[in-house]
C-alpha cells in the first residue's frame, strides 16, 4: 500500500527529553488507533518517523532537512519548543513543507511563513490573560515576575504580561522583574528581591520542573501571597515533583484535564490507560496538531504522488481549515498560521488536579 | 531593608556555596590527586543523588514514612547518606576503572575528554532506565522555617552548612594529617615513582575516587532535600562550575577548592542584592539577569590578579602530553 | 643468594633493550653494573623493581620467591627492595620529613620507624636541617641524600641505585657514597649500583658486571674489571 | 671592557640568600669556569644572567647594555645563548626544528608571512634549514635531523642542545654541566665540541661543571661558589689547591673523576 | 643498537596497501569525481533494483542503522519490527560497494600513471598551480555528491564548518597545549557579529530594524562580514590571551570557561542582538562554494602557520616555555598570535555556521558546544591538520549517521571515544605534520 510519511522533530535527549517522550506518546496513540488514512478515496498507510533534536536549534534545523529532503515526509510536527521551532520552521518553509509546532508560542514561529502552523494560542495574548486574571481575580495591585531569561519561552511571556500589567496599573507597577539562567536551581536571591518588593501577586512562567523549586523558595522566604503560572505547568509531572507545595495557585494553559468531557476526556482515558499518567499539553496539543496535519491530507482531496505539490496543497487544506475540533478547543488558522483558541485558567485543587476555573477567549 | 536583606542573602549564599563546596571538593580529591580533570564528577553527583533516591524510597518503604514510621526521618535521612555515599563510592571506582587507570600515561587532556564521555554515558543511561522525566526526592525530615529576626532560615539550611563543613575538615585533616593523603599528594607530583616506595598506587587511586565520589553522592543528597526536583542533566552545571571553584581555589588546595566553592556560591547569590543596591542607590535599572556575567567576571579578574588560584603555589607543569 | 635473574629480556615498543641477560647477587654484597650510554642499566633496573613488563622466558627469583609475581610496590614492601631512580624524583611538594614517612607507608612497625629516620638523619644531618622544606626546592646534592633516605625507609634489603653521583660535587659523592658504604656494612644491604664513573663505581663495588647495547659482555670481581685492559680502555677513559 | 660584567649582583628565594654580591667579568673569548657545592648557587646565576630571574641587586651589563629587567628572549636574540643543567628539550619537536627554532628572533617574515606562506617566508626558512644542517654537521648529529629528540641518545641529545644554543649565533655561551651523566669516553668528546666552537667563533665561555677534568681542560679562570658567594678564584690549579675549595667542595681523598 | 620488529610482509592489509601505494591524490579525487557521477547516473536505478526505500545518502550508513535501529528497539522496548528491512543491510552495502568502492578503486588505480604524470607536470608549477586544480576538483566532487540530496548538503556544509572549527582549537590544545574552554565563544562572537553585518545592514529585521543598503550585489559583502565577524572574535580573544602571559594550564583552562559564561550571559543579556531569543534571517548566502573556499583558505593559512618556524613556537612554548624563552621565542607573541588567530577562525567559523542555519542564538554556544568540539580535537589528534580533519569529519559523519538510534546513539559516540583514548591516548592521527607540496604531489614509488 502507498504510505504517507508524516516527520517528528522532537526533543528525545538533551534538556527536555520527557516533552519528546510525551509528543511521541501521543503520536503513536494516534498511529495505533488511525493506522491507515483515505485520502480522495484511496487508503494511505500512515509512517511516523520520530527524529532526535535534542533540544537544540542546530540540531533542529540538521532534523527538519533531514525529514524533508531524506525521508520525503508530506508534513512535519514539531518542534515543541520556539528555541527549535522558529529556526525549524525557516527550513521547513524554505523547503514548502508544511509544519505544525504544537506547542511554540512565540510569535516568530509562524510570522511570515505561509507553511509554518502552530497548535496553540500565542504568548502575546497568554500574557494579557495572566495580567488580567491576577488583577480580577486575585486583586493585585503590583505583581512580581521571575523568569528564565536564558529560555525563549519564559523571556517572552514574561515581557508581555508584564506589559500588559503595567498597562492597567501603571508603569512601574510591576515591583521585580527577576530573572536567572536555565539550570539555575537556587531561586533564594531573587526570592528574597521579590519578598522585599511588596508584590501581591508572584507570575512565574516556568517549566513545570522548575516550578517547584520556585515555590518552595517562596515557602522557604515566608512568602504566603498567589503564585501564577502558565502553558509550561501544565505537566501531569507537576503534582509529582510539587506535592501539596503548589496546591491553590493558578496557571493558564491550553486545556484542563481535570473534568474535561467528550473528545478530549475520552482522550485522556486512553491515553492514562496506556501510559499510566495523565497526559500533559504537549501530548494533548500534539495530538491536535496531528489531527490538523491529517485533516487538511484528507481535505486535499486526492494527492498526486508528487510530493512537493503535495506539499502545497496540504499547506492549502490547512491554511483553510475552519472550526477544527480540536481536544484543546476548535481551531481556525488566521493568515499567519495561528489559531485563534481560548486558553483556560486551571487551579491546582487540594486533590492536585488541575481544576478548570474559567476559560479565555481571544476577542 | 538593607540589614535584614543582607543577612538573608547571607545565608542564602551559604546554602549555595556548600553545595559548591562539597562538590568542588570531590572534584578537587581527583583533581589534586591525579591532576586529572574529572569532568564526570558533575554526573556522579547525579547518580548519587539517584542513587539516594532510591535508597530513601527503598528505606521509606520498609520503614513506613509519615504517622506509620518505625524510625524517625532524620535517622532515615543518615542512613540514606551512608549508604549512599557507599554505594556511590563503587561507581567512582568503576569509572577510575574504565575511564581513568587506562590513560594514566596518556595526556591529561584525553582523560578529561573520557570524562566528558562517561559524563554523557551515566546521563543517557540514566534517560535510558528512568525515562528521562524528572524525580522528586522524598523529605526525609520535616522542613521548619525559623524566623530570626526577619530572617528565614531553615533547619535544612543548617544542617546542609553544617554537614558540609564538617565534611571538609575531616577531608582536610585526611589529606594533611595521614599517611593515605601523603600518598595522595605523592601520587599528584609524580605518579611514576609511587609504587617504589611501596605505596599501592592502583589502591590510592581507587580511593581517591571512591572518597570524591562518596562526597558527591552526600551532596547530592543534600542537594536532594533543599531542592527536590532531580533530573538526569542536573550535574552538568555543577560539573563545570565545580571545577571552576575546583582551581580557582589553587592546584593541590584542598581547603582552597572548598572555599573558592563558598566563595563562587557567595558570589552567584549575592551578585543579585548587590545589583539591586547599586540600582537604588543609583537610581540605575541593571537587571539581576546580568549575574553570570558580573560573577564570571569576577573569576576572571581574581584570576588575572592571583594566577595561581587563591591557595596555590605558583608552578609550571603543562599539560602532558 | 639474594636475587638470580635469568634470560632477563625487556623491549619499549619495538625497542629492543635487553637481550637476556643472566646476574646474580648475594646478600650484602655490592655489585656493579657499568656500561655505554644506553647500554640498558636503567632499564635493568626498572626490570627488577617491576616498573617496566619483562619478555616471557624471563625468570627473576628474590630469596627463593618468584619476584614476577609481585607488583611493583609489593617488590618494596614485601621483598625489601628499594629502587632509587635516575634523577632522584623526589615528591617535591612533600616536606623532606613526609617524604621519609611516606616511604613506610606499608610497614607495621611504627617503633622502628622512629629509629630508622633518626638514622637517616645521623647519616645525612643536612636532612634533619631541613626536616620542613619542601623537597622540590633542595639543591641537587641534599635532594640525592633525600632519596637515599627515603630508600632506606622503604625496605633495605637490596638497594637499586640509578647514577647516584650524577651531578654530585666531588665532596657530596664522596660523602654518599660512604653513607652507602655505611648502610651497607650495618645494616647488611646489599647493593645493585648503576653508574657512569665506572672506575668509582668498581672501586665501591665487590663484583662487576659489563653491559652493552642489552647484551652482559663481561663478568668479574671488580678488582680483576679494573684492569681489564677492555674495560680501561672502554670505560675508565684509557 | 669585559663582554660580560656582572657587578655585585645579589638574588634571594623567600628568606634563602641564593646569591650575594657576585661579581663576574668575562672577556671576548675568554672561558670562565664556575665550581662549587650542590646548592651554591650556580644555577641561579645562569637564571640571573639570562632574564630568567630578576636580580634583586646589581646590575649585568652585556655589550656595554643593561641586561637587568630584559626578557631571557631578548637576553637570548643579543648574543647570549646557554643550555640546561637538566637538559630542555623539546619532546615533540625534531631535531632540525629544534635548530631553526633558535633562528627565530632572525626571522623577518612576521606573521603575515607565516599565515600566507609568501616567498619571503620560504626563502628564509629555507635559509635557516640550510644554516641548521651545517651547525648539525659540526656537532655530528645531522644523521638524526629529521627524528624526535627524545629518539636520540644521551649524548646526542647533549649535542643537539648545544647546537641549538649555537645557532643564536651567541656571543657568550652559557653551559651548565655540559658532562653531566656521560662516560669518561663522551666526556672527552664533549670537551673536544667545546674547544672547536670556541675557537672557531671567538666564543667567550661560562661553564658550570663538577667534574674537575673538564674544567682544567677548558678553563683558563675558575670561581668558586659556596652559598652564593665566591669564595676563591683564579687559575684552575690555585682553585682546586685552595685549602677552602678542598675543605668545602672537593674533599681530601683522592677522587678521579 | 635497537632492532625494529620487522612489519607483518604478508597481511591483506599490506598488500592493499602496497597495490594503492602509487596513486596519487589526483587520482583519488578522479576516482571519486567517477563515483560521484556514477551515482548521479546509476544512483536511482541500483536503489531501486536492490529494493533500498531510498538512495542511501551517508554511504548508506544511515539505511544501516535505521535498520539496527528497529532490531534494537525490537529487542529492548518489543517494538514491531519488519524483518524484511533486513535485507537493507547487506543491500546497502552492494551500494556502498557498486557506487564507491570498487569504482574508486578501479579508476583511482587505473589512473595512477596518469595522475602521477599530471602531478608532476603540475608541481613543476608553483604550488598554487597544482593546489588549484586540485581543490576544484574537489570541489567539484562535493558538489556533484551533494547536488543529490540537500540533506546531503547541509551535512556537508556543517561538517566543512566544524573541520575548520576543529582546527582552530587544535592551535591552542594540540599545537600550544593549553586547554582552552573558551571557542564556542569565540564562534558566538563571530556568528553574532557577522549577523549583526549582514542581518544589520543588508536584510529588514525585527530585531536590527530596517536594512540599510539594499542592492542586489550584496552577497559580495560576506566576506567582509565573515572578516569581521573573525576581527571581533579575535578582539574577545584578548580577554583571554592576556592572562595566559601570566598563568598556564589548568588556570588559564578555566579563566577561558569562564570567559565562556561571560560570552553567553552577554549574549543572553544584550536585547539589541535578540538576547535569548537570538537573531534570525541571516541572508542565505553561506552556499557550499563559499564554504568550501573559505575553509580551504582557513586549513591552508593555519597550515602554513604550523608548519613556520614562528608557529613552531607554539610547540617550543608547550614543550617547555623556559627553553623557548632562552631560545630568543617571543612566548608572549607567541601565545597571542594563537589566541588571536584561533579566535579568528572559530569566528569565520561561527559566521558560516550562523549563515547555514540561518539562525543564532546564545544557547547555542554553549558547555555542549565545548564538549563536541574537544571530543573532535582530541578525536582526531593533537597538533595535527589532518587529525582536526578526520576528527571532524567522523564526528559530524557519525553523529548524523546514528541518528536512527535516537538515545542510544549518546552511548555509542562516547563509547566509541573512550575507546579511542584508550587506544590511542593522542587520537587517531596526533602529530603529523601536513606536507602540502608531498599531499598534492605524484607518488613516487622506488
Ligand atoms: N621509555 C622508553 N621508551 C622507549 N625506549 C626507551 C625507554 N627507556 C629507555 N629506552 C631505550 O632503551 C635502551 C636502554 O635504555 P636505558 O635507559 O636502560 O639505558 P642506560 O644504560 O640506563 O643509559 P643511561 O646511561 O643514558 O642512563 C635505550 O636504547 C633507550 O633509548
Ligand atoms: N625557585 C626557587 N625557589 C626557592 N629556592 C630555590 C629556587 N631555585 C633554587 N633555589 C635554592 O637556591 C639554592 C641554589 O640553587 P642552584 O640551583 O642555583 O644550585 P646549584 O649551585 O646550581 O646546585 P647544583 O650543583 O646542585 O645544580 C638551593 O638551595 C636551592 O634550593
Ligand atoms: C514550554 C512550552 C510551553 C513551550 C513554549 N510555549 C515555547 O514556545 O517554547
Ligand atoms: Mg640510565
Ligand atoms: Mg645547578
Amino acid at each position: 500500500a502507498d504510505t504517507i510519511k508524516i516527520g517528528f522533530n522532537i526533543p528525545l535527549t538533551g534538556d527536555n527529553p520527557d516533552v519528546g517522550a510525551s509528543s511521541k506518546n501521543a503520536a503513536q496513540m494516534y498511529l495505533k488507533k488511525n493506522p491507515n488514512v483515505t485520502v480522495g478515496g484511496k487508503s494511505y498507510a500512515l509512517k511516523f518517523i520520530y527524529d532526535d533534536n535534542e533540544y537544540k536549534a542546530e540540531s533542529a534545523v540538521k532534523v527538519s532537512t533531514k525529514l524533508i529532503t531524506e525521508e520525503g515526509v508530506l508534513g512535519i510536527i514539531g518542534p515543541q519548543s520556539s528555541s527549535q521551532a522558529v529556526p525549524a520552521g525557516e527550513v521547513a518553509n524554505n523547503f514548502a513543507t508544511p509544519m505544525i509546532s504544537p506547542w511554540s508560542t512565540n510569535p516568530n514561529t509562524t510570522l511570515d511563513r505561509p507553511y509554518v502552523f502552530r497548535g496553540c494560542f500565542l504568548d502575546p495574548f497568554q500574557g494579557p490573560v495572566a495580567a488580567n486574571f491576577a488583577t480580577d481575580e486575585l486583586g493585585a495591585k503590583k505583581a512580581a515576575v521571575l523568569y528564565d531569561i536564558a529560555a525563549d519561552y519564559p523571556k517572552g511571556l514574561a515581557e508581555f504580561f508584564k506589559e500588559a500589567f503595567e498597562k492597567i496599573h501603571g508603569p512601574g507597577s510591576v515591583v521585580a522583574f527577576e530573572s536567572f539562567t536555565t539550570g539555575d536551581k537556587d531561586f533564594s536571591a531573587q526570592m528574597t528581591n521579590i519578598m522585599m518588593s511588596g508584590a501581591d501577586v508572584l507570575f512565574t512562567p516556568q517549566y513545570y520542573s522548575e516550578v517547584p523549586l520556585i515555590v518552595r523558595a517562596a515557602k522557604e522566604m515566608g512568602w504566603n501571597k498567589p503564585i501564577l503560572g502558565s502553558d509550561s505547568w501544565g505537566s501531569g509531572d507537576l503534582m509529582g515533583l510539587c506535592g501539596d507545595d503548589c496546591k491553590g495557585y493558578y496557571f493558564s494553559t491550553h486545556y484542563a484535564a481535570a473534568g474535561a468531557k467528550g473528545e478530549t476526556k475520552a482522550f485522556i482515558d486512553e491515553y492514562s490507560a496506556t501510559y499510566g499518567k495523565t497526559p500533559d499539553d504537549v501530548a494533548a496539543l500534539t495530538w491536535d496538531s496531528l489531527g490538523l496535519m491529517i485533516q487538511a491530507i484528507k481535505d486535499t482531496g486526492g494527492l498526486s504522488g508528487d510530493i512537493k505539490a503535495d506539499r502545497t496543497k496540504v499547506k492549502d487544506a490547512l491554511a483553510a481549515i475552519k472550526n477544527f475540533p480540536g481536544i484543546t478547543g476548535g481551531m481556525t488558522f488566521t493568515p499567519d498560521g495561528d489559531p485563534k483558541k481560548c486558553a483556560v485558567v486551571v487551579q491546582i485543587n487540594q486533590d492536585g488536579q488541575f481544576a478548570f476555573h474559567k476559560s479565555v477567549c481571544p476577542k | 531593608m538593607t540589614f535584614n536583606f543582607l543577612m538573608q542573602n547571607l545565608i542564602n549564599a551559604l546554602q549555595w556555596g556548600s553545595f559548591y563546596a562539597l562538590i568542588a571538593l570531590g572534584y578537587s580529591m581527583v583533581y589534586s590527586i591525579l591532576m586529572l580533570f574529572n569532568f564526570a564528577h558533575g554526573d556522579i553527583f547525579m547518580v548519587g543523588a539517584y542513587i539516594g533516591l532510591g535508597v530513601s524510597l527503598g528505606l521509606l518503604s520498609l520503614f513506613g514514612s509519615g504517622a506509620a514510621a518505625i524510625l524517625p526521618g532524620w535517622l532515615l535521612l543518615v542512613l540514606t547518606i551512608l549508604i549512599s555515599m557507599f554505594l556511590t563510592a563503587f561507581v567512582g571506582i568503576i569509572v577510575e576503572r574504565v575511564g581513568y587507570r587506562p590513560l594514566r600515561e596518556a595526556p591529561r587532556a584525553s582523560a578529561a575528554i573520557t570524562g566528558l564521555m562517561i559524563g554523557i554515558i551515566l546521563e543517557t543511561g540514566n534517560i535510558l532506565f528512568l525515562g528521562g522525566q524528572r524525580l522528586k526526592f522524598p523529605q526525609l525530615i520535616e522542613s521548619v522555617t525559623y524566623n530570626v529576626g526577619g530572617v528565614y532560615v531553615t533547619n535544612k539550611k543548617i544542617m546542609i552548612v553544617l554537614v558540609s563543613i564538617g565534611l571538609m575538615l575531616a577531608l582536610h585533616q585526611l589529606i594533611t594529617r595521614t599517611k593515605w593523603g601523603m600518598a595522595m599528594r605523592a601520587m599528584a607530583y609524580d605518579y611514576v615513582v609511587v609504587p617504589l616506595v611501596g605505596v599501592p598506587m592502583n589502591t590510592i587511586a581507587a580511593m581517591t575516587f571512591a572518597i570524591g565520589s562518596a562526597l558527591a553522592a552526600a551532596a547530592g543528597i543534600l542537594f536532594g532535600l533543599a531542592y527536590p526536583v532531580l533530573d538526569p542533566y542536573m550535574g552538568v552545571s555543577f560539573g563545570w562550575k565545580a571545577f571552576v571553584a575546583a582551581i580557582l581555589g589553587g592546584r593541590g588546595s584542598i581547603m582552597g577548592a572548598c572555599i573558592a566553592g563558598f566563595m563562587l556560591g557567595f558570589i552567584e547569590i549575592m551578585t543579585v542584592p548587590a545589583i539591586m543596591i547599586i540600582n537604588r542607590l543609583f537610581s540605575l535599572n541593571i537587571g539581576s539577569n546580568l549575574r553570570d556575567l558580573i560573577a564570571y567576571s569576577i573569576v576572571l579578574v581574581i584570576l588575572i590578579f592571583r594566577p595561581h588560584g587563591l591557595f596555590g603555589q605558583a608552578y609550571s607543569a603543562k599539560l602532558r602530553l | 643468594m639474594l636475587l638470580n635473574v635469568e634470560n632477563l629480556r625487556v623491549s619499549y615498543g619495538n625497542i629492543k633493550a635487553l637481550h637476556g641477560i643472566s646476574f646474580t647477587i648475594d646478600a650484602g654484597e655490592i655489585v656493579t653494573i657499568i656500561g655505554a650510554n644506553g647500554a640498558g642499566k636503567s632499564t635493568t633496573l626498572r626490570a627488577i623493581s617491576r616498573m617496566v613488563p619483562v619478555e616471557t622466558g624471563t625468570t627473576m627469583t628474590c630469596m627463593g620467591k618468584d619476584l614476577l609475581q609481585f607488583p611493583a610496590d609489593k617488590v618494596v614492601s614485601q621483598l625489601g627492595v628499594t629502587h632509587v631512580p635516575e634523577g632522584r624524583r623526589l615528591f617535591g611538594n612533600l616536606s623532606v620529613m613526609e617524604n621519609l614517612q611516606l616511604a613506610t607507608f606499608a610497614r607495621k612497625d611504627r617503633d622502628n620507624v622512629k629509629k630508622d629516620i633518626r638514622r637517616v638523619f645521623e647519616i645525612f644531618p643536612r636532612l634533619e636541617e631541613r626536616k620542613a622544606q619542601a623537597s622540590g626546592t633542595m639543591s641537587g646534592g641534599e635532594q640525592q641524600m633525600l632519596a637515599i633516605g627515603r630508600a632506606f625507609m622503604s625496605g633495605r634489603r637490596l638497594m637499586l641505585l640509578d647514577e647516584p653521583s650524577m651531578g654530585l660535587s666531588p665532596l657530596l659523592m664522596m660523602n654518599v657514597f660512604q653513607a652507602l658504604k655505611e648502610i651497607n656494612k650495618q645494616e647488611g644491604t646489599a647493593i645493585l649500583l648503576v653508574e657512569q664513573n665506572a672506575r668509582l663505581a668498581l672501586k665501591f663495588s665487590q663484583k662487576g658486571y659489563v653491559l652493552e647495547t642489552g647484551n652482559l659482555v663481561l663478568e668479574g670481581d671488580s678488582q680483576t674489571l679494573i684492569n681489564d685492559p677492555e674495560v680501561k680502555k672502554a670505560y675508565l677513559g684509557g | 671592557m669585559p663582554l660580560l660584567h656582572v657587578t655585585d649582583m645579589s638574588h634571594n628565594f623567600g628568606g634563602l640568600q641564593a646569591v650575594s654580591e657576585y661579581n663576574l667579568s668575562l672577556d671576548p673569548g675568554q672561558i670562565t669556569g664556575l665550581i662549587g657545592p650542590n646548592g651554591a648557587g650556580k644555577t641561579t646565576i645562569f637564571n640571573l644572567i639570562t632574564g630568567i630571574y630578576r636580580p634583586t641587586r646589581g646590575s649585568v651589563r652585556f655589550d656595554g647594555e643593561e641586561l637587568v629587567g630584559k626578557k631571557p628572549n631578548e637576553t637570548a636574540a643579543m648574543g647570549l645563548a646557554r643550555t640546561f643543567q637538566e637538559m630542555k628539550l623539546w619532546r615533540h619537536m625534531t631535531v632540525l626544528d629544534h635548530i631553526k627554532m633558535a633562528r627565530y628572533s632572525k626571522l623577518s617574515y612576521g606573521l603575515l608571512g607565516a599565515f600566507l606562506d609568501t616567498p619571503r617566508r620560504r626563502r628564509e626558512e629555507r635559509e635557516a634549514t640550510d644554516l641548521a644542517m651545517e651547525v648539525l654537521k659540526m656537532f655530528a648529529v645531522d644523521q638524526f635531523a629529521d627524528q624526535l629528540v627524545v629518539n636520540l641518545p644521551y649524548g646526542a641529545q647533549r649535542r643537539v642542545e648545544m647546537a641549538r644554543a649555537m645557532v643564536i649565533q651567541p656571543k657568550v655561551l652559557l653551559l651548565d654541566e655540559p658532562t653531566v651523566g656521560m662516560t669518561p669516553d663522551e666526556m672527552m668528546a664533549m670537551i673536544e665540541v667545546v674547544r672547536q666552537a670556541h675557537e672557531r667563533f671567538n666564543l667567550a665561555i661560562f661553564l658550570i661543571e663538577h667534574r674537575l677534568k673538564v674544567v682544567h681542560e677548558l678553563c683558563q679562570h675558575v670561581q668558586a661558589l659556596v652559598f652564593g658567594q665566591v669564595l676563591v678564584e683564579g687559575t684552575p690549579n690555585e682553585v682546586q689547591n685552595h685549602p677552602k675549595v678542598i675543605e668545602a667542595y672537593i674533599g681530601e681523598q683522592e677522587v678521579e673523576f | 643498537m635497537e632492532e625494529t620488529l620487522a612489519p607483518q610482509q604478508n597481511g591483506l592489509k599490506y598488500r592493499l596497501g602496497l597495490f594503492f601505494k602509487p596513486v596519487p591524490l589526483l587520482a583519488y579525487l578522479i576516482g571519486f569525481l567517477a563515483c560521484a557521477l556514477w551515482e548521479l547516473l546509476v544512483g536511482d536505478g541500483l536503489t531501486s533494483i536492490l529494493g533500498l526505500p531510498k538512495m542511501p545518502v551517508l554511504f548508506g550508513l544511515l539505511t544501516i542503522f535505521k535498520v539496527l535501529a528497529g532490531v534494537v528497539n525490537l529487542a529492548i522496548k518489543g517494538e514491531a519490527f519488519n524483518w524484511a528491512t533486513l535485507v537493507h543491510i547487506p543491500t546497502a552495502l552492494i551500494y556502498l560497494f557498486v557506487i564507491y568502492l570498487i569504482p574508486l578503486a578501479v579508476v583511482a588505480r587505473a589512473t595512477a600513471k596518469p595522475a602521477n604524470v599530471l602531478a608532476r607536470f603540475l608541481h613543476g608549477f608553483p604550488l598554487i598551480v597544482t593546489a588549484l586544480v586540485q581543490l576544484g576538483l574537489m570541489y567539484a566532487v562535493l558538489h556533484i555528491w551533494a547536488g543529490v540530496s540537500d540533506y546531503r548538503l547541509i551535512t556537508l556544509k556543517l561538517t566543512l564548518i566544524a573541520v575548520l572549527f576543529t582546527l582552530s582549537l587544535n592551535i591552542i590544545n594540540g599545537y600550544m597545549g593549553e586547554f582552552s574552554c573558551s571557542h564556542p565563544g569565540f564562534m558566538a562572537v563571530g556568528a553574532y557579529m557577522s549577523s549583526l553585518f549582514t542581518v544589520g545592514l543588508f536584510t529588514s529585521d525585527k530585531v536590527l530594524g530596517e536594512a540599510v543598503f539594499t542592492f542586489s550585489a550584496a552577497y559580495l559583502s560576506f566576506p567582509l562580514a565573515l572578516v569581521f565577524g573573525g576581527a571581533m572574535a579575535s578582539l574577545a580573544a584578548l580577554i583571554v590571551a592576556i592572562p595566559s602571559f601570566k598563568t598556564r594550564g589548568d588556570y588559564l583552562a578555566i579563566i577561558s570557561l569562564a570567559f565562556l559564561f561571560i560570552v553567553k550571559s552577554f549574549f543572553e543579556n544584550v536585547q539589541a542582538l535578540g538576547g535569548s531569543r537570538g537573531i534570525a534571517g541571516q541572508p542565505d548566502w553561506a552556499t557550499l562554494p563559499v564554504i568550501f573556499i573559505t575553509v580551504a583558505f582557513g586549513v591552508w593559512t593555519i597550515n602554513n602557520f604550523v608548519t613556520s618556524t614562528m608557529g613552531k613556537a607554539l610547540n617550543a612554548v608547550r614543550d617547555d616555555e623556559t627553553a623557548a624563552e632562552a631560545m630568543t621565542v617571543n612566548t608572549r607573541k607567541t601565545k597571542m598570535s594563537a589566541f588571536l588567530f584561533g579566535a579568528f577562525w572559530a569566528g569565520v567559523a561561527g559566521g558560516l555556521l550562523a549563515h547555514v542555519l540561518r539562525y543564532i542564538n546564545p544557547a547555542m554556544f554553549s558547555v555542549q558546544k565545548l564538549a563536541e568540539v574537544l571530543a573532535m580535537v582530541y578525536f582526531g589528534g593533537l597538533n595535527s591538520v589532518y587529525g582536526s580533519i578526520v576528527g571532524a569529519v567522523s564526528i559530524s559523519l557519525l553523529g548524523e549517521a546514528l541518528r536512527p538510534l535516537e538515545i542510544l546513539k549518546w552511548i555509542v559516540i562516547p563509547l566509541l571515544l573512550i575507546l579511542v583514548m584508550i587506544y590511542r591516548p593522542t587520537g587517531l592521527i596526533a602529530f603529523k605534520e601536513f606536507d602540502v607540496r608531498q599531499v598534492f604531489g605524484p607518488k613516487e614509488v622506488d
